[in-house]
């Protein structure tokens, strides 16, 4: 993971499950933000970055490490952020 | 301990870790393969997670049943290909009082499905395979 | 079919009965002899009951049911000598859904403690003997 | 068990259990009693033939021919009525 906190940015993994994994084709994307980014702003960046990402819906569920977490969320250098398709346990 | 396990589900275990001379009442939810899913045949699905996110869960919603009524919780789910009639997943609760046992089974089952980050996918008897999903809203849970 | 008996009660087989490949949640709850009633010590409790009339309330507490909710229903009771630990009730309920199975399993156990003449003894770890009784109404029942 | 309906009376086989059988020494009692009486009626006419009956509780839970019923039920000829001590399954 590059940390680039140095720079006023940050980096943080996005990991893919299930359904989006498949139709992202990929389950981990590394992906570098402004200082002060949010889980909403990460969802916009990743969606310019990645156009595979076109078809997952407006606002996902979302993780970071390990946790829920709403779109308002603000990110840290080094966290893990999942996209969740989804859920559908028990 | 695990929540997740790709081997069948040993229910009467599961059980008998909820079981002590102080809890006079269990009870137990098994959700078990549905050899039907709107009206289409399933033949089998295969269940996978997100598994680090999926066991802290796991634990934070049996540790939130705990605090929340005087009872144990025991919790497990399958993973891997699952064929109709197998047991997904396990809740079993022993508490001093039938009320407690039930509103503390039914809860862990529904945040289960709420919030704990697993998925599946159905294999149809006519060939075709789809993911099953039941939402998918803003940031979602708690 | 009996719903009593007096030999220890297998919960795996009355578990069984209820699953089938249409019924995807199956809730079961255990009664258990507690080692403390009011904060007495219990050594075993002895179960008896008026065997005619308790296999009738029980088919009709289990009947009601079934043509209450979409659910199959196993229920079985204990008599005889129990010590603390044992498993006194089991109830079993298949269904569809899981709101259903939680429902007519809640249902079941407190229709039984409601209306199937059971009755139990207890016997004390300081060598008292007791009845237990939760109260006796007015011609009772439903 | 006696037929009595000829003589304008009915009998009615009383079974006792547990606490009760305990209390009054007996699991079962025959009770003739006038045509068209009820369970209370019956209760009334027990604790006056079974003395050790008095302890019983003034309505207590009652049974006829395997069914739960008020005391305001009327008895036919060869009803099995129980007397049933506050239950405890489960």
């Amino acid at each position: 993971m590059t940390s680039s906190t140095a720079s006023g940015r940050l980096a943080v993994a996005v990991r893919l499950f299930a359904a989006y994994a498949e139709a992202v084709g990929r389950t981990s994307v590394e992906i570098s933000l402004p200082a002060g980014a949010t889980v909403g702003d990460l969802l916009t960046e990743f969606r310019r970055q990645v156009p595979a990402a076109a078809g997952l819906p407006e606002r996902p569920l979302c993780a970071v490490n390990l946790s829920h977490v709403l779109t308002s969320h603000r990110l840290r250098d080094g966290d893990e952020v999942a996209i969740l398709p989804p859920l559908a346990g028990g | 301990m695990s929540f997740l396990s790709n081997d069948p589900l040993d229910v009467v275990r599961v059980m008998a870790e909820v079981q002590a001379p102080e809890r006079g009442g269990v009870a137990t939810f098994l959700g078990i393969v549905r050899s039907q899913q709107q009206g289409r045949e399933v033949v089998r699905l295969d269940y996978s997670a997100y598994h680090e996110m999926a066991e802290a869960e796991c634990s934070r919603v049996v540790a939130e049943a705990e605090s929340r009524w005087p009872v144990k919780v025991a919790l497990r789910h399958r993973l891997g290909t699952l064929k109709v009639g197998d047991v997904a997943v396990v809740v079993a609760v022993g508490g001093g009082h039938r009320e407690e046992s039930f509103a503390a089974c039914r809860h862990v089952i529904e945040e289960l499905k709420r919030r704990v980050p697993i998925w599946k996918r159905e294999y149809f008897a006519d060939g075709e395979v789809g993911w099953v999903g039941a939402g998918g809203v803003d940031g979602g849970s708690p």
